[in-house]
């Protein structure tokens, strides 16, 4: 089927934008940036379609690549239902903001950069869906992190941008670090890093061996997926990571990359399954982290932001399905999310552009009239991330919750009143952007088809996308949860409360806020300042280490230990040198006179010590 | 020991052959450019200028042989010698007839058959260059080491399409042997075109025949001994017999190169026509010279010829006796027409040279090396190339 | 004795023209004649290797030998072009002379 | 028969070895390289070597040492000067070394090699262009190509260090 088709189509735009795109017209760039794209999304169409039902995972082997006694490392490309779905999510969101870039980075500088890392992303995106093993998977996984990286400090004059960039590099290193272990402890006990393999042998493993190694296992792997996720506690890259062009946002931070943490947990939900203590800290934290990130998305001010947190939240809400056993539940969230984040992020980045970078809501207002495409868009994404019936959030969501509540009863109200809130900030976004009086001085205008074109197609899947049975699609591989109608009802109930206390607070009565505001002025505070957890951060773990850094590291070992053996080195071969060099006359003649002196040597020790027969 | 007696018997017949046509040859040119330039040509010494060459002979012989001044002795005479024993050398390979049998003792009409023959003739070419570049070199004399230099690069250019040109019938035949190479061309296509291999191989033979031009210096290659600029090139400073030695050893390769081309593509000592034909051409030839001759004798239009004709017609007469005569010995027909043919051929390529020099200007040096590198080596190379892919292709 | 040579004498004939290569090495000064001093051991090794092939049935020596020729005739273009540089920016073909990169 | 054709070709080489260390003259040294060339051509036939004799001649003698006359003849390479200006070590050492490697390496050829073995000429004839050239073509096909990369190299090499403008 040619599966290395599909991530080297991606990797074939990378090189001709990255190589030549500098000298190349923009429309070239665009036709092989774009072209490269939606041809692998194509092909994903023709594989998909060609393979059928896909009953049993599909594997096809490219080449060896690392063979050292029992660790083989083969380049292997898998396709089962799972990666079906990512790949269809991968690419068809990835075309579609590919294309809505074309109008957003028209005016850039290094258009042919900004192209290029994208596909470079594409690629390495896929090669993590595609990956057959979890070394190829990092391979993938660390791939992305660069790319996230590279196009965070796109603008890479701006400070803060490449703060964030580096910042989100850090704190990922933290995560992929707990991967790291993960891999070495799983070659250790499985003797291979093939998904197959260690499946296989984790199923058949007694529960009572493998219960401390897989709960090992599994939290590392945890943390490595904190790591790429942004969940609790490494979440803190990612409303920063904002800094980079809103495509990305949409793109990397809210579609696709950081959705790769759901993706390796749900792929390895054979180790999880036996890990019950990893999968209650799996729920807890995805709990937490909707919970948390959804408090501080109602004060934010930034369009981005917003976003930003409520991404955060919903990825949350993944790892919460993936952490009460509805895997299926947490991939049908994840690509409904895609849908309707990617819109949400793509919307904003139109009302920015057309404001010309304008991004704090207070300076907005009153754009419906403005910009009625990207308004009524972002509209349906807003009533699908908050749950509103038969929206794609309300299958997916509701899906989650109901397994939650078999879980744990509170989790599931904790869950619903995230619901709640979540639907509260986003429509308290929608309404402070484009109802009431527009309160900035930019003149505001809709965006070019090229960026409404996909915009509308996304409306279309976050309207829609919910009847795509993905849990029913992937029941071979997860099995599906029980429903409960009147749960589902209940948390929808709750997202439209949500929405009419939105409509009340910043529509009705625009007042409301503020005197509520300051009435909790403490508690308003904490949640402004994102419970100042950059603050403590910095205070527990980045000064004490900076401190570290200089005194021990620096001037300790690094100019004393590593300096003091490099110059005692240098010295000793000098002095030796010295010596030696009494024999370089520089003349080549004395030297060929050594080596016919070497050669007698030689000669004379053959002649005594056997020459003779 | 018969082996060593017949080889100094053969030795001795083909040396002297061979040194007698070497001098004639020198006789040939002269008439033939004369009458190219409507002149006579050499008339004096005897019938028709027929003694000149010996008189040059004794002239060169008899000539004081002039040392210049401060050079090496030992190079300046040894490069003489170089030039004409290595010219010599090659013929030694070359066959020009079939396997006879005198009485008691078969033998081939060669000196000696090597299994890599043509090897033999590209060694010994190849190292002729040194004659030229020794004694331009040694002469000490600015216009004898120009001549050198150019004639050293001239001859290394063109021995890669030489070398090219006789490997592509090489790769046709599949042996290196000589005589092999000619028994590969017995016989006739559809009858009555002989399995020459000039015939699969036009492009190789004619690469051959310009390169062999300028192997041997001659026009217009001749640019080692351009007269007009160099005075006479590598061999301004020799008088005698080291000029003669080098003027040998050009008229020997010449007589090689032509011989190998025979051998090569025009199928040796075979006969262009089928058997009962071939056998007459030589009787009907020489019966039709000599009538000539004789009749012209007889109505002389030079005092002379009142006595030379007649004197020509009856030895062509009696050649043509011979030959008639041979048609009841087999072997004596046998040993006749294949040096019939053979030297007839040789012959004909020589008379080839002495045409082009009549009739071509010389090349200028940028003019002679581009168009060695530029034009000759890649139609060599092309012609090697579609060669080996047919005779790939029919060996599946 | 009429029959044939021992085959040792052929290596020693090697070796014997070996020694006077290396001689050739370190006794002259002109580049060319240094040059054609390793020319002349290149030929003493290719005489060992035609030797053995005669001795152990195999044509592979005179393979290597081939290649040895082969590499001499690239090492000579290359070589040639460098003294006929040298010659024209110093003027001079000793190779003493030739020592500006000398310490 | 084959020991006197060895005898004196082996001789030849021999002087014209000499002959090339002692001439002081670079064309004197070249021709007699060339005469060791040629000398050993005559002893690869004896060898078995047809192909490679004639290679030896046409390659090294035909191409290589033309150049080499060449270059010379181009730069009017004159006689060098007698002061010998070897280094200290290689003055003194050198001939000892070389005289003490010659007969070690003798000795342990003599005492190495079984006696009985001596060399007939036409005993052996494997080293036929056929032979060469099946060998070459099959076994040896990879160097075979790798060497034509090499010359080619060294030809764009060559053409670059020769230019007028360096």
């Amino acid at each position: 089927m040619n599966l290395w088709l599909i991530p080297i189509l991606p990797f074939t735009g990378f090189l001709i934008n990255g190589l030549f795109g500098r000298r190349m017209p923009k429309s070239l760039i665009n036709v092989f940036a774009i072209g490269s794209v939606a041809l692998a999304f194509i092909w994903v169409v023709k594989t998909l379609l060609g393979l059928g039902e896909l009953e049993t995972k599909y594997v096809e082997h490219v080449f060896t690549w690392i063979q050292s006694g029992p660790l083989q490392i083969n380049v292997d490309f898998a396709v089962d239902r799972l990666t079906a779905v990512m790949l269809m999510v991968v690419t068809g969101v990835g075309t579609l903001i590919h294309i809505y870039a074309i109008g957003y980075m028209e005016h850039e500088d290094g258009y042919y950069r900004f192209f290029a890392y994208l596909n470079l992303f594409m690629f390495f995106m896929l090669i993590l869906v595609l990956a057959q093993n979890y070394l190829l998977l990092f391979v993938g996984w660390e791939g992305v992190g660069l790319c996230s990286y590279l196009l965070i400090g796109y603008y890479f004059t701006e400070q803060y941008a490449t703060n964030a960039g580096n910042k989100a590099f850090i704190v990922n290193r933290i995560g992929d670090f707990g991967f790291s272990l993960a891999m070495f402890l799983i070659f250790r006990q499985f003797g291979s890093l093939d998904f197959t393999k260690v499946f296989d042998s984790a199923k058949t493993m007694p529960t009572e061996a493998t219960v401390g190694i897989l709960t090992t296992i599994c939290l590392l792997l945890l943390l490595g997926a904190t790591g790429k996720s942004a969940q609790i506690p490494l979440y803190v890259w990612l409303p920063d990571a904002m800094a980079g062009p809103t495509p990305v946002s949409a793109l990397i931070h809210a579609a696709t990359m950081v959705t790769a943490g759901v993706y390796m947990t749900a792929r390895s939900a054979a180790l999880f399954t036996h890990a019950p203590i990893a999968m209650d800290t799996v729920a807890v934290i995805g709990l937490a982290t909707a919970f948390f990130a959804a408090t501080i998305g109602l004060a934010q001010t930034d369009i981005k932001k917003v976003f930003a947190y409520s991404t955060v939240s919903q990825l949350g809400y993944m790892f919460l399905g993936a952490g009460v056993g509805a895997f299926s539940a947490g991939i049908f969230h994840l690509m409904t999310h895609a849908f309707f984040k990617a819109l949400l992020f793509l919307g904003a980045g139109a009302v920015i552009h057309g404001l010309h970078g304008e991004q704090d809501l207070r300076q907005m207002g009153g754009l419906f009239k403005h910009m009625r495409i990207t308004a009524l868009t972002l509209l349906c994404a807003s009533f699908a991330i908050a749950g509103f019936p038969f929206t794609s959030g309300f299958f997916s969501k509701d899906a989650i919750l109901v397994a939650a509540y078999e879980r744990a009863p509170w989790m599931y109200w904790l869950g619903v009143l995230t619901a709640g809130m979540t639907a509260f900030y986003v429509f308290r976004a929608w309404f402070l952007a484009f109802t009431g009086k527009y309160r900035g001085h930019a003149h505001p205008h809709e965006s070019p088809l090229v960026m409404t074109g996909p915009l509308m197609i996304l409306a279309l899947l976050s309207l829609g996308g919910g009847f795509i049975n993905i849990p029913h699609w992937l029941e071979p591989m997860f099995p599906e949860k029980a429903e409960n109608e009147m749960l589902a009802w209940l948390s929808a109930g709750v997202g439209i409360v949500g929405i009419a206390i939105a409509y009340l607070f910043y529509v009705v009565k625009p007042s409301l806020p503020e005197s509520i505001a300051n009435a909790f002025s403490g508690l308003y505070k904490l949640i402004y300042n994102k419970y100042f957890i950059d603050e403590v951060y910095d205070a527990t773990v980045i000064t004490p280490l900076l401190a570290t850094s200089r005194t021990v590291l620096w001037k300790g070992v690094d100019a004393g230990v590593i300096d003091g053996t490099v110059n005692g080195v240098g010295k000793r071969s000098r002095g030796v040198g010295g010596i030696l060099r009494l024999l370089q006359s520089g003349n080549i003649r004395s030297y060929a006179a050594w080596v016919v002196l070497g050669s007698v040597i030689v000669l004379l020790a053959i002649g005594f010590a056997g020459g003779r027969q | 020991m018969n082996f060593l007696i017949l080889s100094l018997i053969k030795a001795a017949i083909v040396a002297g052959v061979l040194l007698t046509t070497l001098a004639y040859l020198q006789w040939i040119e002269r008439k033939v450019i004369g009458h190219i330039q409507l002149r006579v040509g050499p008339y004096r010494v005897g019938p028709h200028g027929l003694l000149q060459p010996l008189a040059d002979v004794v002239k060169l012989i008899t000539k004081e042989g002039i040392m210049p001044a401060n050079v090496n002795r030992l190079f300046y005479l040894l490069a003489p010698f170089l030039a004409v024993s290595l010219a010599l050398i090659s013929i030694s390979v070359l066959p020009f007839g079939p396997q006879i049998t005198i009485g008691q003792v078969t033998t081939y009409m060669q000196l000696t058959d090597l299994s890599i023959g043509v090897l033999f003739v590209l060694a010994v070419s190849s190292v002729g260059v040194y004659a030229v570049a020794l004694g331009g070199w040694a002469s000490n004399n600015k216009y004898s080491l120009l001549g050198g230099l150019r004639s050293s690069a001239q001859m290394i250019s063109y021995e890669l399409p030489l070398a090219l040109a006789v490997a592509a019938p090489l790769l046709l035949v599949n042996t290196l042997s000589f005589r092999e190479i000619v028994e590969y061309q017995n016989g006739f296509w559809l009858g009555f075109i002989p399995r020459w291999n000039i015939f699969p191989q036009v492009l190789g033979f004619s690469v051959f025949l310009i390169a062999a031009f300028a192997e041997t210096n001659r026009v217009p290659f001749d640019l080692p001994e351009a007269e007009n600029e160099l005075v006479a090139g590598f061999h301004t400073e020799y008088s005698s017999m080291s000029f003669a030695a080098f003027f040998m050893a050009e008229y020997a390769n010449m007589v090689t190169v032509t011989a190998v081309a025979t051998l090569l593509f025009l199928g040796g000592w075979k006969a262009p026509f089928p058997e009962p034909f071939s056998s007459f051409i030589p009787i009907a030839i020489f019966g039709f010279a000599g009538i000539i001759a004789v009749f012209h004798g007889m109505h002389p239009a030079r005092r002379k010829d009142k006595y030379t004709l007649p004197a020509a017609g009856v030895v062509f007469l009696g050649l043509a006796a011979i030959f008639a005569g041979s048609l009841f010995v087999p072997m004596a027909q046998t040993i006749l027409m294949a040096l019939f043919w053979f030297c007839g051929k040789v012959l004909f390529l020589l008379f080839v040279f002495i045409w082009v020099r009549g009739t071509l200007p010389r090349f200028r040096y940028d003019q002679l090396m581009r168009f060695a590198w530029v034009v000759l080596f890649p139609l060599a190379m092309v012609n090697l190339l579609i060669t080996a892919l047919v005779v790939a292709l029919e060996s599946k | 004795m009429s029959g044939g040579v021992p085959m040792s004498w052929y290596l020693i004939l090697s070796a014997i023209l070996f020694g006077l290569g290396v001689a050739g090495f370190i006794y002259r000064r002109n580049i060319i004649t240094v040059f054609m001093s390793i020319e002349l051991m290149l030929n003493a090794v290719n005489l060992t290797f035609i030797t053995f092939s005669y001795s152990l049935k195999q044509v592979d020596g005179h393979i290597f030998s081939f290649f040895v020729m082969v590499v001499a005739a690239a090492e000579a273009a290359v070589g040639l072009a460098i003294i006929l540089t040298v010659f024209k920016n110093r003027e001079t073909l000793m190779i003493d002379e030739v020592s500006s990169m000398k310490y | 028969m084959t020991a006197l054709i060895f005898f004196i070709f082996a001789g030849i080489a021999v002087f014209c070895g000499i002959s090339l260390v002692a001439q002081t003259h670079p064309i004197a040294s070249a021709l007699s390289l060339i005469g060791v060339m040629g000398s050993l051509a005559i002893l690869y036939l004896q060898l078995g070597g047809e192909f490679i004799a004639a290679a030896q001649v046409i390659v090294y003698a035909g191409a290589i040492m033309v150049l080499f006359v060449f270059v010379i003849m181009l730069l009017n390479a004159g006689a060098e000067g007698t002061s010998l200006n070897v280094s200290q070590f290689a003055k003194y050492a050198g001939i000892v070394l070389l005289a003490a490697f010659l007969g070690l390496i003798s000795f342990i050829i003599q005492a190495t090699l079984p006696k009985t073995e001596s060399v007939v000429f036409g005993a052996w004839d494997g080293g036929t262009a056929a032979d060469v050239g099946r060998k070459l073509f099959t076994s040896y096909l990879l160097p075979f190509e790798v060497t034509s990369v090499l010359i080619l190299i060294a030809l764009v090499g060559a053409v670059v260090l020769a230019r007028k403008e360096i």
